[in-house]
């Protein structure tokens, strides 16, 4: 399943937030998506994702939704979302519980899912036991468990301290090179866009629009014997960007 | 590198549009979960409530023993107006209410910060609040008289003494609520105590403060009744008594509003007041 | 009469002296004779009792005539239909209390009453019926009696002992009882001002005087029977000790039942009035008093005794 | 590279020690403004006043009509549990209590969800709570023995009516905390709208309800003396009605302190049920 | 004014979170503290600032205290730890107020250190309007304003998106150009440890030991110029501690 944004625009009463976006995702393709504060990266990706609708556009589905998905389009938030209430198995349960699956499907597709994302011994330690890392961890591994077509990243990895980005950015490498998995993948941080993705959509300041789109042809687990190459294409992307995330950040914000 | 990086314009990418044969749009699953207040339908639905009200007595479906009618109730609120017992009534409610609002106020909050800034008097006091706080008031009225007299003395402590409680308490949750790292920020600029007390500790426990206030003037209003059971011949409480013990609903009625009336001015000044003063809260 | 099944009454009663008639008639099943299935409901004041006559909870009640009583005559709800306790000349009735600290300061007879404080419970309550009534006999107008308004009997005890107020009027025994206590002095008999005061009176729901005029007639023989007893056991003495004493006994099982009997007894004794005969009804006092109300405005003008009084059951004069 | 970037063991450090002639430590600055609950004060405190006070009432210092001494009251609530009535008076206030806290709060929290979750509610019943809240139900009495008898039906009414609304304002304020991000990712998981409501509303705004039943909780044994003064012959209200009003402050005291000790033993029950409840939060 | 850490170790009751540092910090000089989470960084900088007692041995300070400093040791806090209630000036104002300035050398004072920063359009901001990198901003001001001999700074960027955080970076190298400071800098950020630190103490897990000290003497402001050694060195560093973060990060929380 392919999605495909057409000429999107929205605005939130008088405040123009994204201005004729058009872009395409592909199987197994992650797309990056950067730009400054405010510029409506998570207003994008809530249009894409079904919860919010666009004033103007529209978001389509191309080809068959695959029939094992549960919930074709999943999110994975900066904030993890976990229920507080719920032990790491229950939070993923959640997403199962409406499916009609046995109690034995579930079992089974729960622990297969914490043993992708090794967190099988995890399985009943509530949200508040587990570091920024482990959470997000389980978030991933919720996701999983509904086998969505394409997910929806909203900034994973910028709740969480240098040290356990890094061993994350790695855990996603991993998955993509053994499942493959298709995404978008909205960040700040131009580092994770060049190493996770395969297209880099540059949006400008608010009203967001596509500034460029920039392939990255390596595959994703060759990235760090190209370092260089990468490095100098961040300092591209920085380039690009640097004045309009100053005056993103100089902005006062209104009530 | 150009092998392994390449640029492409946005254009570039509609050309190569879709397959529109099997497109569907993403089904909409948002939105909801956020009740806004809809404007205009408060007041409908207190004219609505009170003319059903007004019908159902003319028609005797609501018979007058039950419930006066609104009209009746207005009727009485007239004769307290004309007789300009209202206002001797309201002011004599108004400064117990005040005077016994304020000292209960100011007591608690010296004792919610004691009680926030010192292990001796948590120890101390904050059990015997506890203890003390579930006591009704009306309990107490025989011993008031003793301790207070039944001239203002015990209307104004029956109201200082409802309000005392609730403040301390909520004082001092709004004292250990204050990010500790705001402290901590003043010790390391070397703040003396007391600056770090006025400068970071009074104004972060303010909310607190002020939602306290929201609550004890609630309980000062309510207390009012039982405040002035006690040789009180003037305030909304006495006539409230007075009216109770005649059986004369219309008037009861009529003092019942006037104490709600109260308690929407409080509550509405209340929120003035945060506005103001706690305009710094996103 | 056996035969039939029993009427279900309720009948409302305050755990006092002044409500022994009931309680005779139930203990010695003048009630039963008369098929009443009698229960009592017990208040802590009267105000709610005529509320209760009012809503149907309770059938029959005995109370002061207030303001709250005329209110619900007015509104079609009750009647008074027969009295009750009653003030007699040579029977301790209702007395003048002072505060010691009143009386130590020259406030000795209640002629001096003018311009001194006097607990009362509510306005439009009995006594502050009786304070304006000293007030007329004695002269003065009944605003120069500073009346405090303190709700509860308690209340105002706690007030007078602790001199915070100068004087009340109170049924003999409890009058009695705090004499002792020094703290308070009587200085006067309240049936000097009100001659022949109807304290008390029996009424009903409007609805059981109109159209229940027997099950009334029958309430009202078997309280009148029961308040025979009583004061014949204990007012006129007339029965002899052992009679006095069981009625004494009697009593105790409603009145201060929280007190062992010893101490409750002389408290019983002393507060026995005399309730009326044939449960008969001063009508000329009761007017008097819904004049009084009217004159203070606690009550509409337009109300007459027919409103409040029905006549029908009982003799009255 | 080697000219710009060198290692150093932490060994190497310590040998070219520092010049201690002129060294002087930091100064400490930080510390305090955490008041902990010192352990054994609290019965200390208690113990120590109780003493006090019948040290006073001993002395005559503190007059027996100003206030019994303790151990007058201690041998009023002895007569009480000796005579068999406290188990009575108990079980009477108890069920009132009960009955009316567990409609109350059940009501509450059903409006205050209904508040919460839709647009229509809010508009209508949330102006209509906040008029009738500051009602004293006290002032209500007379029609409340109208309107549900003088048995049981008035005395639980009036405990559910004091219950109810301070239900609701929490059970609504409760919601509207919830973390719209949860919702949004259950949106977000085709969760449908009462799996959301269930699993996600209504365990966030636990935390909140049940806060709001410590407030009610404290309000409904408040409300027991107003209850209490319709008709009641058992009852710790009723109890404390009577001593009242034969001004047996003994008596009146033990009564209190018997609600006291309600009032602090729910407190106690629902810091244990937030332990069980809310074992999820930090 | 030079600091010397002498034998430091501390423990929370049974919890050992530094054990035997012994550390030294040089006029002029950036010391950047990397280590894991929960290794006691924080707990280390609360220390030197004399903020908590250590439970053995000392911190001194060596020379004399500048004159002219109103507050020798002074923090910025990852958090920002601005006033809420009070404006920008409010804030900076609050580490003066209680040194007897006059009105106008308070006034002087602020304005100087505001226009430093480049804060002066912001004076009557609340901290409710700004982004987070105007707040860090704002609580680098107010450090300035007591002209501090050494700054102890715990993961100041860290609450930052990553663009800001560059331009933060850049404003922070800026003015160590132009003016030149001693600090102490915290950071799980390797990256940001190599662009600032001139030396770099690497701590072990909890309890946190001195692993290593490296030292970088490439200047501030010619360090882009040397992207690849740095690059290389935290490459380095990251292999240093990868095991350890990881292990850090799985760590369940107790009560
Ligand atoms: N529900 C809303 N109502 C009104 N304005 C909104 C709403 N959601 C977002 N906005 C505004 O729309 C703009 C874009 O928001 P959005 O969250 O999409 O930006 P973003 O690119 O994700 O920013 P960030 O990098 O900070 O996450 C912002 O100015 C924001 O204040
Ligand atoms: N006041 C305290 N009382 C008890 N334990 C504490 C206290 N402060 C910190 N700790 C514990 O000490 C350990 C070290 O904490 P510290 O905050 O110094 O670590 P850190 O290295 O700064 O971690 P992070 O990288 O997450 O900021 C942690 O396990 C923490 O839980
Ligand atoms: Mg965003
Ligand atoms: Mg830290």
């Amino acid at each position: 399943m392919d999605l495909h944004l057409e000429a999107i625009s929205h605005s939130y009463g008088n405040l123009n937030v994204l201005k004729n976006i058009n872009l395409d995702i592909h199987h197994k393709e992650i797309v990056c998506i950067v730009g400054p504060s405010g510029c409506g990266k998570s207003t994008l990706l809530r249009i894409i994702g079904g919860l919010e609708l666009p004033t103007a556009g529209k978001v389509l589905q191309l080809g068959e939704v695959p029939a094992d998905t549960f919930n074709p389009l999943t999110y994975i938030f900066q904030d993890f979302a976990l229920l507080p209430w719920r032990t790491v198995k229950g939070n993923v349960s959640l997403a199962l519980e409406e499916h009609g699956l046995s109690g034995s499907e579930m079992e089974a597709t729960i622990s297969d899912v914490l043993a992708r994302t090794k967190l099988s011994e995890f399985a009943d330690a509530l949200p508040r036991q587990l570091s920024g890392g482990m959470k997000q961890r389980v978030a991933i591994a919720r996701a999983l468990s509904v086998k969505p077509a394409i997910m929806l990243m909203d900034e994973p990895l910028s709740a969480l301290d240098s040290q356990t980005r890094e061993l994350l950015m790695d855990d996603l490498v991993d998955l993509w090179v053994r499942e493959g998995f298709t995404a978008f993948y909205v960040t700040h941080n131009l580092a994770e866009a060049v190493r996770l993705g395969h297209k880099i959509v540059v949006l400008s300041r608010r009203p967001g629009e596509i500034r460029d789109i920039v392939s990255i042809d390596i595959p994703l687990n060759e990235r760090s014997a190209f370092a260089h190459d990468l490095e100098t294409k961040q300092k591209q992307l920085w380039d690009m960007m640097r004045e309009e995330a100053l005056a993103a950040d100089q902005e006062l914000i209104d009530e | 590198m150009n092998k392994a990086v390449t640029n492409q314009t946005s254009n570039s990418i509609q050309n190569n549009g879709p397959d529109h044969s099997s497109a569907r749009p993403v089904p909409f699953r948002g939105g909801g979960f956020q009740p806004k207040p809809i404007r205009g339908v408060a007041p409908f639905v207190f004219i609505g409530l009170i003319a059903f009200w007004e019908f159902g007595s003319q028609t005797g479906f609501i018979s007058s023993l039950v419930l006066p009618a609104p009209s009746e109730a207005f009727q009485a609120f007239r004769e307290l107006v004309e007789s300009g017992m209202l206002f001797i009534h309201l002011s004599a409610s108004l400064q117990r209410l005040l005077i016994g609002w304020i000292c209960g106020t100011t007591l608690g909050i010296i004792v919610g910060l004691m009680i926030g800034l010192s292990s001796i008097a948590r120890a101390g006091l904050s059990p015997l609040v506890s203890a003390i706080f579930p006591i009704p008031k009306i309990a107490l009225l025989p011993l008031f008289i003793i301790w207070f007299g039944i001239g203002e003395g015990s209307k104004v402590a029956t109201i200082l003494f409802g309000t005392f409680f609730p403040t301390v308490i909520t004082t001092y949750g709004g004292v250990d609520n204050v990010d500790r790292n705001l402290i901590r920020m003043g010790q390391s600029f070397g703040l003396s105590w007391s600056s770090i007390v006025r400068k970071i500790i009074f104004p972060g426990a303010l909310p607190a403060i002020l939602s306290g206030c929201r609550i004890s003037g609630s309980i000062a209003i309510i207390l009012l009744v039982a405040a002035e059971m006690i040789g009180a011949e003037f305030g909304i409480g006495a006539y409230i008594l007075l009216a109770g013990s005649l059986f004369a609903t219309d008037q009861l009625i009529a003092g019942v509003a006037i104490l709600s009336t109260m308690g929407l001015s409080l509550a509405w000044l209340i929120g003035r007041a945060e506005k103001y003063f706690l305009n710094w809260r996103t | 009469s056996p035969s039939f099944a029993a009427d279900k009454i309720n009948v409302g009663a305050l755990r006092f002296t002044s409500h022994s008639a009931s309680f005779v008639a139930f203990e010695r099943g003048y009630f039963k004779e008369q098929g009443l299935d009698v229960t009592f409901k017990f208040f802590q004041a009267a105000q709610p009792m005529a509320v209760a006559i009012a809503s149907g909870d309770v059938d029959f009640g005995v109370t002061a005539i207030s303001g709250g009583l005329i209110n619900l005559a007015n509104k079609g709800a009750i009647k008074v239909i027969g009295g009750a306790l009653h003030e007699e000349a040579g029977i301790d009735g209702q007395m003048i209390l002072v505060s010691k600290k009143a009386f130590d300061a020259g406030l000795t007879k209640p002629s001096m009453l003018k311009g001194h404080s006097y607990g009362i419970t509510q306005a439009g309550s009995s006594f502050h019926y009786m304070a304006h009534k000293i007030a007329q006999k004695e002269g003065f107008a009944g605003s120069d009696i500073k009346v405090k308004p303190l709700q509860k009997v308690g209340a105002i005890i706690g007030a007078l002992k602790s001199g915070q107020i100068d004087a009340w009027s109170i049924v003999p025994h409890i009058a009695k009882g705090l004499a002792k206590s020094k703290k308070v002095m009587i200085i006067g008999k309240v049936a000097d001002y009100i001659p022949d005061y109807q304290v008390t009176t029996v009424f009903t729901s409007a609805d059981n005087a109109a159209n229940k005029k027997d099950l009334v007639k029958r309430f009202l023989t078997a309280f009148s029977k029961g308040a025979d007893d009583f004061n014949a056991a204990l007012v006129d003495k007339t029965a002899g000790d052992q009679a006095a004493e069981d009625m004494v006994k009697l009593i105790h099982k409603y009145v201060y039942t929280s007190r062992p009997y010893e101490k409750a007894a002389p408290s019983i004794r002393n507060g026995a009035m005399r309730i009326n005969k044939n449960a008969k009804l001063n009508v000329t006092n009761v007017k008097d008093q819904l004049a009084w109300f009217q004159s203070e405005g606690l009550v509409s003008k337009d109300i007459t005794i027919d409103t409040l009084v029905d006549g029908s059951f009982v003799e009255t004069y």
